[in-house]
Order: structure tokens, then C-alpha cells, then sequence
């Protein structure tokens, strides 16, 4: 059992860096939520999805493990988000693009919406 | 089946696979489908062919027998049936958009008219303000844009003969142009399946020559010398009450209209009436009132689509049905 | 103490070696969280259309949901992850009792999640911030109620697995307790551990997008 | 000699030795018991639709129940049939023997894939007694919020059997990349194997959309979320977007492995080495990934914008390629080869044949402007019919009759085999091409009733059905027989090169009594000559 292979896939990593990992993803929660204060426009998004995005990988390559995890599970996993990315593309070619002839863009004519209307002043009962 | 107006046949005009093309759409999309068709039987038939060959001159004659050569691959064969294919196929797709552009941008010149889709009939609204049901009216040679909704469901609507076809959708409007080159009438389908009446939610389109056009502009309000059940039997197809009540005592989606007026009804939740004068007009104008036992509540309310001396005329009609 | 004695583990008869044993369900497992992927993507997607469509619409809704609780419970998820591959690594190291002290505290972490959450839901469905039918609040846009209906999927789907993970860290626990778990062998707490970050993972995005748009 | 005597269909003996079995042949055939169910079933109710279309006029049923008969015809026929159809039967029987392996890498897990199956199959069951759904297979919304049927029975039925099908995707994958026997490189693999991995791929990355669109639509029934209802602000053409991204590659889901046999049959029947072997393994990736690029091309008319559909298009032509490239192989594989012309093979010509002619059509249908006049015609019924029926059904029936002796080992009747052959071939060719002709002339589809003018044709389309039915009937009477009376066969009745023909009929629980060692392709003919 100690051929090997064994050795390869069964890598202990020190309490140091399962610790480093984790104090930096709370210090990346931090941010989130700091940055989410200052308004940068379109860039919200995308700064908020950045930062997750940091996140993810560390979680993904330390914690997973696919830092050290160099088989075909690796390539599965990144594989799969072209898929996703995919996936978003072409829905995204579809409806931003798409030509509402003679209406205003999206515009509903017959919307029962359950929403119980207020000007924008206005404070809602809730909160 | 129920229509008011014969259409062209559809299958004994046009070619072998087309009915008869009438507008601008029609020449090079069945151009584009004989082409392919032919493209496919040049591929095929020797394709066929060869395997049958094969078959023949190859056929194991005795058991154990072994092949005559092991052959695993050629360059040359390889790049001769990928690359040709693409070449072909890449035409293909250049000549079916160029096509479909065509379709989806209308002339700047065209006549409007809003379509409206709802279970299950189609519902045309002019520029004058005139409206018709199950009947699309247009003039020859004259670009028409359908700019369409739904009020319920998703709807699609087709004109083989003009080879258009658009998705009619609730909340959204989507478009259609087509300009007729040849008098007729042309038959229109529901081509999303949206429930029971799909197969009955059919159209006619009308194409008349530049004067008669005129004339049934002039004649819009027609029907004023009718007598009132005349007028009601009319009614009765032109407004699509056909494709759910019959008149000859068969249940269709909704109840007939035999022996209707003066029966007692029962109701969903309870409830009976006796057929009246009053009961009928709520039928048409708020359907969902009182619902009869044995049926869903899917008929469109025509509030607004029928008027008083509309349904005055359909009341005499169904009196009459006894 | 018989309690600390390690259990030998068996290959399984059509298996080869404990290597390939191990490989394969690891790939088994990456396979399935790839499926897991697309499954919670799809509804990113979802989610991405509908932020595009009506942003002004997303702004008003975040304000009706705390981002007190939604960071506090990204820190106990990240917190729990943490926890879980310490309780790995106790178990390559072959320290029973760190092992299940992990696996508690990651259970603790994964229960008080769930705890905030049900504040979360509870409060929304006092102001009536529910799905469409349910929806009964009031606000400035009216497609306010496709937000939560998003929402309650969203957060719905990612709570149902953390409440799965819960099932599996108790059945964790009870082969740790036993003794079946160490350097040898610890192939069950390894995939276990990779679904639970996977589930942590779901949760960094959740949290940004849904209660902090700017 | 024992080693006939003793396999693993009588092995154990009980129904709980069946019922709890964790070997993987047992667990196909268990599948291909559910399947035969299903497809008889999906039959039956294509003959009832086809019957009441004989005439334009109400014959049996009522337009609310020809819808539903249409519907649960489509949704049995996919969901509950050609779906699992051959990676799950044949598939699951084959896999670990074509790898020299003893079983496939989880088979606790393989056994729960069949209790899922089973499981989702009563809830689609359940659905047909209370009040059967008439959504179409496709379920669009808004017409399947409002509904009155069982829709909510029906798609979480359907979305049980999508992790029954994850599932079986995830096991095939692990088995593939770590069961291999020793020497079995990638490129000895059987191309059944290489068919079964791309479309576990498919499965395993396709599926779990359709699972959280099904889900969302129940939520849209019970609690109105709204994202695909138009009323609440919705959006019913993002549906569309979500069921094709899973339901395009579900295609191939059905193809692929139908494909995968079509190489085994050809390399066997000619007693060639396939052409082109790295061209069709290749192939059939390349098909699997570029089956999520082109979901689009059903949703041409649908409202979505230009853009998209002209991608979708051009993306639609790429999937047609490399389908061409295996069939040129298959022929160029039959040049100069050894050709026995038995039931198998028969269906391979079949197959051929149709699939041809549907691949075509499918190329016509991506044609942007074309599609908008055939759109939801049966022109779009008849393509489907020929790739699934034609393609599919025909390469899964060939696959039963290949195997067959190996599944049971016994032989079937050939004599029967080619009649029954000759029947479903003629009678298809009835039922569907009839319908391109009425589908491009303009009649829709999912019509309870249609104009008067089309009756002859749709007549002549009821009764091929019925010479369809007559063909099917002839074989599952032979098949059965087969068991009963059949013909002792042995271990390698067609003289095949691939592993599982290696070892007995029917095989032993553990498969190979030893481990074999892989020196050679899979279709080594040549070897033979030498030894
Ligand atoms: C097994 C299932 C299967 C397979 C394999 C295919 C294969 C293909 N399909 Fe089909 N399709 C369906 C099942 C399938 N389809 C179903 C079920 C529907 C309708 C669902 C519904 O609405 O209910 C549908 C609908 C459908 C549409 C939408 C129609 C509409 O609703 O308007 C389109 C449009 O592009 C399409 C295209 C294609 C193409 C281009 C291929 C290609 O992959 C075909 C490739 C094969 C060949 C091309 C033949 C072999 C090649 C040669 C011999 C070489 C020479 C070739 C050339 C030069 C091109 N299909
Ligand atoms: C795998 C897929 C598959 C298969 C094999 C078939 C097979 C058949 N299909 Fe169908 N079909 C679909 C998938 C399939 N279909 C789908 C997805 C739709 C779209 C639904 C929708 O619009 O929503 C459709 C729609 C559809 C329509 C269009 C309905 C409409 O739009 O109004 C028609 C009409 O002719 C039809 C006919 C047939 C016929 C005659 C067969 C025949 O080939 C059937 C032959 C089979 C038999 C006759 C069974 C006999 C077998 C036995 C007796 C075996 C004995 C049993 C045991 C051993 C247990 N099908
Ligand atoms: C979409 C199908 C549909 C169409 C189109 C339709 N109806 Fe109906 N109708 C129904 C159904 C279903 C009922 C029974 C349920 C109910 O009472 O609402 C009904 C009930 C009625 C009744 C009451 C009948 C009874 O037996 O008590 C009258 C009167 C009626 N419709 C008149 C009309 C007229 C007039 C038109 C055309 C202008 C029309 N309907 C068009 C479906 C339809
Ligand atoms: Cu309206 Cu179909
Ligand atoms: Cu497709």
C-alpha cells in the first residue's frame, strides 16, 4: 500500500496553511462587505464577483485540494466551468440582444404582479 | 372542420414538397430545401449504392473466411469526406440566413396590423379600427407587418403558402411581415401547442385585389341588413364560437348550442339557471361567472370584441337551434 | 482501550488496489460536484437575466434582506469548512480524538447556519417577502416578488444540502467513533469533506449577489 | 465442465437475490426489462394517436385525451425509453466486460440508479392514472403552469429519472478512467466505450439542468416564483433556453451510444479493423461538446433574438460533421471485409439507412430560413422519428440481437429475425416519410384534427403503424422464445475480437475467471492471419 501512487494522492498539509486559508477568506469577507459600502458604478458587480471569485479559489485548491490534486479530477472540474460559462454566453446573446419592435424594452402589458405599489419616497412597512 | 372560407388546397398546389409559394420568401427558401434535398440525394444514393455493393461482392462465401485486406485509415479519404461536407453545410447556413434576414426586417413602407392569439382563435385589429376574428384581410401586392401578442398562452402563427411563421407571445410583442403577390385565400394554423383547441385555432387570410379591398373597407360594417339570426349564424363561424360549440348536439370544448336556450343548467361549485336572454349575454360578455358542470372555464370573454347588435344576433341564432 | 483501536479497511473485491479504490470515488465525487455545478448554475443564470433586466428592482430588494446575517453566516461557513479539513487532516495523522471534536464543531457550525437562515425566513415571511402567490408586501418596483422568488430557491436549494451534509457528518461521526477512520483510511471523510466545500462555495457567491448589491 | 454450468443468471437464485444483486449484468437486465415495459408501452400509445388520426374527425378520443396521449407517448418514449435504453441495459451488461473489469467502480451505486429509475418510473405512472399530463414532452411554459392535468406528478417523475441517469453517467465515468484491465490503453478501447463516455458526459453535465428546470417549474405551479411565467414578469422563452440546454445533448444522449454499437457490429460482421478508429473515438467527443453550443436551433421562431439564432445555426452545422465522419467510416470499413449478412448486421444497414435520411432532414431544419416554414410541422415529427426510431431504436435492437447470445446464451430464431427486419423497416419507412411530405406541405403538428386534403396521407402513415406493430409483436414473440427454446449458443458465436466474447456465454458473476491482459486492439482482425 505504500506504493507510489499512494504516496502521490495522499498529500498532509500543514495545520499552517488550513489556518493561513482561513483567516485569509475571513479577511476577504471583510472586504466584500467593505467595498459593498462605496458605490463604483457597473463595476459593483463585477468588483463583488472578484473578490468571490478569490474566494472560491482558495476554498477550491487548498481546502479541495486540487493544488496537489493533479489527475483528471482537476481538469474535470475546470472543464465543467466552460460549460457554465457557456451556458451564460449564449442566453446572454439571446435576450439582452433581442428586439422588442413597437414596445418599450420589456415592458409588460398584462403584469399581475402581487406587489402592493408605493412612490419611491415613501418608506415600506417592512423595516 | 369548421371554416367559413375554402382556402387553397395545400397539398395538390406547388411542388412535390411545397405548397404553392405566394410572396417574396417563397422562391429561395424552396430553392434552398432542393438544394439541400439534392445535395443529400447525391450523397446518399451513392453512399447506398457503394454499401450495397460492398455487400454483394464482400459476402463471406464460406465460414471462417477472412478479410481480403485490413485497412485503417487514408489521409486522403479522411480529408475528402470532412472537408467537402463542411464547405457545403457552411453554404448552407450563409443561404438560410441571408433568408431569415430577409424575413425579420420588414420595408419601411408596410401596413400594420396587430395580431392577438388567444385560446383559440385569432383575433386582427386594423389601423381604422375595425376588428375581425379568424379572418386576416390584406391587399395584393401591398407589405403587411402583424405586430403580435398573446393573451394567454404562447401561440405561433404559420401561413404555409407565404412560408412565415412567428411565435406569438403573452407580455411581448413579436413581429411578422409578408406582402402577397397573388389574390386568394391562404390558409393560417396555431403552430404552439396550447391546449385543447390547438388544432382548431385556424385562420384565413383574405387576399383581395386593390378594389375589392376598397369595397370591403366600405362594407366594414357589414351585416346591418341582415336579419338578427342570419347575422347570429354568421357570427357563429366568424367569430370562432365554432371551434368550441357545435350546433348538432356533439360536446366539442364547450357545450353545444342544440336545444340550448330555455335547458336548465348546472354549475360548477353549485348553482343551476335556466338558459335566458340574460344568461346567454353573461355567457359572452363574462364567461367565468357561472361555469357549466362538466366544462373548464377557458372561454375568452368578448366584452369588447362583439357588440350589442352582435350579440343580440347570437342569441336569435341560438334561439333557433331547437 | 478497544475504543482506539483502528479498524483495517477492506478493498472491495473489484477492486485492484486501495489506491484505486480511493481514485476512483475521488473522481466519483469530483464528478458529481461538476453536476452539482450546473445544477446551482443554472439558476445563477436565472439570476443573471433577471439582475439585467431590472437592477433598480435587485437595489430595492437587498435592502429588505441583513447583510449582518448573510456575512455572519459566510464567516460560520468558512468557519465549518476550516473545521472539516482539520478533521481530515486528524484523521491522515491519525488523531482520533481532534477527529471527532472537528467533525462536532463542523456539524455546530453547519446547525447554526441553518439557525440564522430560519431567523432570515422567518422575519421574510412576517413582511410577507415571499415567492409570487405568497407575496404580499409592498415596494416601489413592481417585480419585486421575482427577486425572492429567487431567493427562497436559491438560499431553498443551498439550505436542503447543507441539511444533507448534516446527515452525512453524523453518519461521519458515528464510523469515527468506531474507529474506522485513519491513516489507512479515511476515504468517506474526503468526499464528505469535498461536498462540504462545495456547499461553502455555493454560499461565497450567494452571499455577494444576493445580499450585497450596490 | 463447470464453467458452463455456473453464471450469473444462475448463480444465486430468488427474487432477492435479483432485487439486492450488486452485479452489473443482473442490473442490466433488470433495465432492459423496464425498457421493453417502456417501449411497449410508448408504442401503445403511438398506435392509439396514429389510429385516431386516421380521420380528421373525432374517432376514440377526445381532444384533451389525444393531447395527453401524444404527451405521455413523447415523455415515456424519452424519459422513460431511449434515454437509458442502451447505456443502461446494454450498456451496464457490456462496459465492465468490454474493460476486463469485474464490475463497474460502484456497483451499491449502479443498483441505486435502478431503484431511482424505478421510482421516478411510478411517478410518471402515477401521473398517467391521475388525470395524465397534455403539456407536449416539452413542457413549455406558460401553457404548463396553467394546466389542469398532472403536470407536477409528471416532471418531478421525470426529474427522479434525470439522477437515475446522473448517476449512471458518474459511474460509467470513474469505471472508464480507472477499471481498465491491464494493457487496456484509450486507444484499445471498444468504440462502445468511447460512445459510452462521451455520453456520460453528457449526462453527468446536461442533466442537472433539466433537474432544476423541472424543479423551478413545480415551484412556478405551487408558489408562483415567476421566473418563467410571463404573468408575474417572467420570461417563458428562458424556459425554452433551460429545456434544450439540457434536451439538445439529450439527443446525443441517444445517438452516441447507438453509434458506439454501430462500430461493433460493422468491425464484426466484416471481420475488419474498423477505419479510422482515432477519427470516431474522437468524433464522439466532439459531438458531445459541441452538442451544448447549438440548444438554440429549436427556438429559431420562438422569439429569441437574431443573433442568437444565427450562432445557433452556424454551431448546428458543426454537429452534423462529425456524425458524417463516422458514417463515411462505417463504409469505408466494409471495403474489402468479410461481410456475414445476420440479424445484427441487417439492423446496421438499418440503421444507415435512416439515420441518413433523418440526418439530412436535420440539416434542412437548421437552415435558418428553411426552419421558420418547418417549424412544429411533421416535418420536424418525421426527422425526429428517423433519427430516434431510425437511428436509435434500430442500433439498440441490433445491439439486443448481437448480445443477445452473450445476455442469455441462447440463440434467437434468424429466419424470424429477418422477417420481423423486414417489417419494421417497411412499415417505418410508411409511417414517417409520408409525414415529411405532409409536414413541409404545411401540417402541423400536435393536431387532434387537420384540414380534410391530408387525410390520405395520414391515413397510409396509421397503417404503416400498424405494419410497425406487426414487426415489433414477430420479435418480442422470437426473443421470448429464444429464452425458452433457443439454441445453446457458444461463447463466441459471430467470431468477435472484443473482450467481452472472450470469456463464456453467459459470463460468470466475476466476469473473466482471470484478469486479462490487453496486448492488441480491439479489432485485431489481422492477428488471426498470422496465428
Ligand atoms: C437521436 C436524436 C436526434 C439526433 C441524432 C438529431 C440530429 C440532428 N438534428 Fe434533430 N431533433 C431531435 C432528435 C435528434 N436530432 C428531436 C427529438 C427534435 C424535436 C424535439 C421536439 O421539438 O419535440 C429535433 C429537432 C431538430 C431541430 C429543430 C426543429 C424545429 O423544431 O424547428 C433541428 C434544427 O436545427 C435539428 C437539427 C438536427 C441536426 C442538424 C442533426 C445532426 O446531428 C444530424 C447529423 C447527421 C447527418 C448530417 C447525416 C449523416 C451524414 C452524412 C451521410 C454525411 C454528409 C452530410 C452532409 C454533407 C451534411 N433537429
Ligand atoms: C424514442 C422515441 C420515440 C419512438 C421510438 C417513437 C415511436 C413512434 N412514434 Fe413518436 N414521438 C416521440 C418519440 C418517439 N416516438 C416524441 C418525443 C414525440 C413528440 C411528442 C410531443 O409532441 O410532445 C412523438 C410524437 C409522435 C407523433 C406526432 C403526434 C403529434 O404531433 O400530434 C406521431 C404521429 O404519428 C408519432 C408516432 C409514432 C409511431 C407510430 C411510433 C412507432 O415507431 C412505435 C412502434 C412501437 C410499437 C408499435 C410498440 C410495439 C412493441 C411491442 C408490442 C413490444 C412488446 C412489448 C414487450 C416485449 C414488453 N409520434
Ligand atoms: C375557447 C373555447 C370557446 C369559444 C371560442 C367560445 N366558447 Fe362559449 N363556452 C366555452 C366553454 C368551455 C363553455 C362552458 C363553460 C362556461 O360556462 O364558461 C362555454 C359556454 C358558453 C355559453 C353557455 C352555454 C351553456 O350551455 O350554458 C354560451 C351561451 C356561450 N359559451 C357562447 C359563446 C359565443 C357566442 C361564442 C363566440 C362569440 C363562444 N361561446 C365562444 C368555450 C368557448
Ligand atoms: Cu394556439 Cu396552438
Ligand atoms: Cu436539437
Amino acid at each position: 500500500m505504500k506504493n507510489d501512487n499512494h504516496a502521490s494522492h495522499h498529500v498532509i498539509v500543514p495545520v499552517k496553511t488550513y489556518v493561513a486559508v482561513f483567516v485569509a477568506l475571513l479577511i476577504l469577507t471583510f472586504l466584500t462587505v467593505f467595498v459593498a459600502q462605496f458605490d463604483f458604478g457597473s463595476f459593483n458587480l463585477l468588483v463583488a464577483l472578484i473578490v468571490a471569485m478569490v474566494k472560491a479559489s482558495l476554498v477550491v485548491m487548498i481546502f479541495m485540494g486540487l493544488k496537489w490534486n493533479k489527475s483528471f479530477d482537476r481538469f474535470a472540474f475546470f472543464a465543467c466551468l466552460i460549460f457554465l460559462f457557456i451556458f451564460f454566453l449564449l442566453v446572454f446573446v439571446d435576450i439582452p440582444l433581442r428586439s422588442y419592435r413597437g414596445v418599450e424594452e420589456s415592458q409588460h402589458i398584462n403584469l399581475k404582479s402581487p406587489v402592493k405599489l408605493i412612490a419611491p419616497g415613501e418608506a415600506p412597512v417592512h423595516h | 372542420m369548421d371554416t367559413s372560407l375554402q382556402t387553397e388546397s395545400l397539398l395538390h398546389t406547388g411542388t412535390t414538397f411545397f405548397p404553392e409559394g405566394v410572396g417574396p420568401f417563397a422562391s429561395s427558401m424552396d430553392s434552398l430545401f432542393y438544394f439541400i434535398f439534392w445535395g443529400s440525394v447525391i450523397i446518399f444514393v451513392p453512399l447506398i449504392l457503394v454499401s450495397i455493393y460492398f455487400l454483394i461482392a464482400y459476402r463471406r462465401k464460406r465460414e471462417n473466411q477472412l478479410a481480403t485486406k485490413q485497412m485503417t485509415h487514408s489521409t486522403f479519404l479522411e480529408l475528402a469526406w470532412t472537408v467537402p461536407p463542411t464547405i457545403l453545410v457552411l453554404i448552407v447556413f450563409v443561404w438560410g440566413f441571408k433568408g431569415f434576414l430577409h424575413m425579420s426586417v420588414a420595408p419601411l413602407n408596410s401596413q400594420e396590423i396587430h395580431v392577438s392569439g388567444k385560446k383559440w382563435f385569432w383575433e386582427f385589429s386594423y389601423p381604422n379600427g375595425n376588428k375581425g376574428i379568424g379572418e386576416l384581410v390584406v391587399p395584393v401586392d401591398t407589405p403587411v407587418t402583424l405586430l403580435m401578442t398573446s393573451e394567454d398562452v404562447i401561440h405561433s402563427f404559420f401561413v404555409p403558402n407565404f412560408r412565415i411563421k412567428r411565435d406569438v407571445l403573452p407580455n411581448r410583442y413579436t413581429k411578422l411581415w409578408f406582402e402577397a403577390d397573388k389574390v386568394g385565400n391562404y390558409q393560417v394554423f396555431c403552430t404552439e401547442y396550447c391546449g385543447d383547441g390547438h388544432s382548431a385555432m385556424l385562420a384565413v387570410v383574405r387576399v383581395l385585389s386593390a378594389e375589392d379591398y376598397e369595397d370591403w373597407l366600405a362594407e366594414a360594417n357589414s351585416g346591418d341588413d341582415l336579419p338578427l339570426d342570419k347575422l347570429g349564424e354568421k357570427l357563429y363561424t366568424s367569430k370562432a364560437c365554432a371551434t368550441c360549440h357545435s350546433t348538432d348536439g356533439t360536446s366539442r370544448v364547450g357545450p353545444t348550442w342544440k336545444s340550448l336556450f330555455g335547458s336548465k343548467k348546472a354549475f360548477v361549485g353549485g348553482g343551476t339557471a335556466t338558459v335566458d336572454e340574460n344568461y346567454i349575454h353573461e355567457s359572452i360578455v363574462n364567461p367565468g361567472a357561472k361555469v357549466v358542470a362538466g366544462f373548464d372555464n377557458v372561454m375568452p370573454t368578448y366584452a369588447g370584441s362583439l357588440n350589442d347588435r352582435e350579440i343580440s344576433a347570437l342569441i336569435a341564432y341560438i334561439k333557433t337551434l331547437q | 482501550m478497544s475504543m482506539l483501536v483502528n479498524k483495517p479497511h477492506h478493498v472491495a473485491h473489484h477492486f485492484a488496489s486501495e489506491a484505486q479504490e480511493f481514485e476512483s470515488a475521488r473522481l466519483g465525487m469530483w464528478v458529481f460536484l461538476v453536476q452539482e455545478l450546473l445544477f446551482f448554475g443554472a439558476l445563477f443564470v436565472a439570476y443573471g437575466i433577471f439582475r439585467w433586466w431590472h437592477p433598480q428592482m435587485f437595489i430595492e430588494a437587498h435592502h429588505y434582506l441583513s447583510w449582518k446575517m448573510g456575512a455572519f453566516n459566510t464567516v460560520v461557513l468558512i468557519a465549518s469548512s476550516f473545521t472539516m479539513v482539520m478533521a481530515i487532516r486528524s484523521a491522515q495523522v491519525n488523531e482520533r480524538k481532534p477527529l471527532i471534536s472537528y467533525l462536532l464543531l463542523t456539524l455546530l457550525f453547519a446547525g447554526v447556519f441553518l439557525g440564522v437562515k430560519y431567523i432570515e425566513y422567518m422575519e421574510k415571511i412576517h413582511h410577507g417577502l415571499l415567492p409570487g402567490h405568497f407575496f404580499s408586501a409592498q415596494g416601489v418596483s413592481e417585480y419585486l416578488h421575482l427577486f425572492f422568488g429567487i431567493y427562497f430557491t436559491m438560499t431553498g436549494l443551498h439550505g436542503l444540502h447543507i441539511l444533507v451534509g448534516m446527515g452525512l457528518l453524523v453518519w461521519l461521526l458515528v464510523r469515527a467513533i468506531r474507529g474506522e477512520f485513519h491513516s489507512e483510511f479515511y476515504t468517506p471523510l474526503e468526499m464528505v469533506g469535498l461536498y462540504w466545500h462545495f456547499v461553502d462555495l455555493v454560499w461565497i457567491f450567494l452571499f455577494p449577489l444576493l445580499y450585497l448589491i450596490g | 465442465m463447470s464453467q458452463v454450468a455456473l453464471n450469473y443468471l444462475n448463480a444465486t437464485k430468488g427474487l432477492k437475490s435479483w432485487f439486492c444483486t450488486l452485479d452489473h449484468k443482473r442490473i442490466g437486465i433488470m433495465y432492459l426489462i423496464c425498457i421493453a415495459v417502456a417501449f411497449g408501452l410508448g408504442g401503445f400509445f403511438a398506435l392509439a394517436l396514429r389510429l385516431e388520426l386516421i380521420s380528421p374527425k373525432e374517432i376514440l378520443f377526445t381532444a384533451k385525451q389525444y393531447n395527453q396521449l401524444f404527451t405521455l407517448h413523447g415523455a415515456v418514449m424519452v424519459f422513460l425509453f431511449i434515454v437509458p435504453s442502451i447505456p443502461a441495459s446494454l450498456g451496464n451488461f457490456l462496459l465492465p466486460l468490454q474493460l476486463g473489469a469485474k464490475d463497474v467502480a460502484f456497483p451499491r451505486l449502479n443498483l441505486t440508479s435502478w431503484y431511482v429509475y424505478v421510482f421516478g418510473a411510478l411517478f410518471c405512472v402515477y401521473s398517467m392514472v391521475a388525470g395524465a399530463v397534455d403539456t407536449g414532452w416539452t413542457f413549455y411554459t406558460p401553457y404548463s403552469i396553467d394546466s389542469a392535468t398532472s403536470v407536477i406528478s409528471m416532471t418531478l417523475g421525470a426529474f427522479i429519472l434525470g439522477f437515475s441517469s446522473i448517476l449512471t453517467g458518474v459511474n460509467f465515468i470513474v469505471t472508464i478512467h480507472k477499471m481498465r484491465a491491464p494493457g487496456l490503453t484509450w486507444f484499445r478501447l471498444p468504440l462502445m466505450v468511447w460512445a459510452l463516455y462521451a455520453t456520460s458526459i453528457i449526462q453527468v453535465l446536461a442533466t442537472p439542468v433539466l433537474a432544476i428546470t423541472l424543479l423551478l417549474l413545480v415551484l412556478e405551479r405551487t408558489m408562483g416564483i415567476g421566473i418563467f411565467n410571463p404573468a408575474l414578469g417572467g420570461d417563458p422563452v428562458l424556459f425554452q433556453h433551460f429545456f434544450w440546454f439540457y434536451s439538445h445533448p439529450a439527443v446525443y444522449i441517444m445517438i452516441l451510444p447507438a453509434m458506439g454499437i454501430m462500430s461493433e457490429l460493422v468491425t464484426t460482421f466484416c471481420r475488419k479493423d474498423i477505419f479510422g478508429y482515432k477519427m470516431i473515438a474522437f468524433s464522439s467527443l466532439a459531438i458531445a461538446i459541441i452538442s451544448f453550443l447549438v440548444w438554440g436551433h429549436h427556438l429559431f421562431v420562438s422569439g429569441q433574438s437574431d443573433y442568437a439564432a444565427m450562432i445557433f445555426s452556424l454551431l448546428t452545422y458543426l454537429v452534423a460533421i462529425p456524425s458524417a465522419v463516422k458514417v463515411f467510416n462505417w463504409v469505408a470499413t466494409m471495403y474489402r471485409g468479410s461481410i456475414q449478412i445476420k440479424a445484427p448486421f441487417l439492423y446496421f444497414l438499418g440503421f444507415m439507412f435512416l439515420f441518413c435520411i433523418g440526418g439530412f432532414t436535420g440539416v434542412m431544419l437548421g437552415a435558418l430560413s428553411l426552419d421558420v416554414h418547418l417549424h412544429d410541422t411533421y416535418f420536424v415529427v418525421a426527422h425526429f422519428h428517423y433519427v430516434m426510431m431510425g437511428g436509435t431504436v434500430m442500433a439498440f435492437i441490433g445491439g439486443l440481437h448481437y448480445w443477445w447470445p452473450k445476455m442469455f446464451g441462447r440463440m434467437y430464431n434468424e429466419t424470424l429475425a429477418l422477417i420481423a427486419w423486414a417489417f419494421v423497416m417497411l412499415g417505418f419507412n410508411m409511417v414517417f416519410f409520408t409525414q415529411f411530405i405532409l409536414g413541409s406541405k404545411g401540417m402541423p403538428r400536435r393536431y387532434y384534427s387537420y384540414l380534410d386534403q391530408f387525410q390520405p396521407l395520414h391515413a397510409f402513415s396509421t397503417v404503416g403503424s400498424w405494419v410497425l406493430a406487426v414487426g415489433f409483436i414477430l420479435m418480442a414473440f422470437y426473443l421470448i422464445d429464444s429464452l425458452l427454446n433457443g439454441k445453446k449458443a457458444p461463447s463466441n458465436p459471430w467470431g468477435a475480437m472484443t473482450l467481452e466474447w472472450q470469456t463464456q456465454s453467459p459470463p460468470i458473476t466475476e466476469n473473466f475467471l482471470e484478469t486479462p491482459v490487453v496486448t492488441h486492439g480491439p479489432y485485431d482482425f489481422g492477428m488471426e492471419k498470422q496465428s
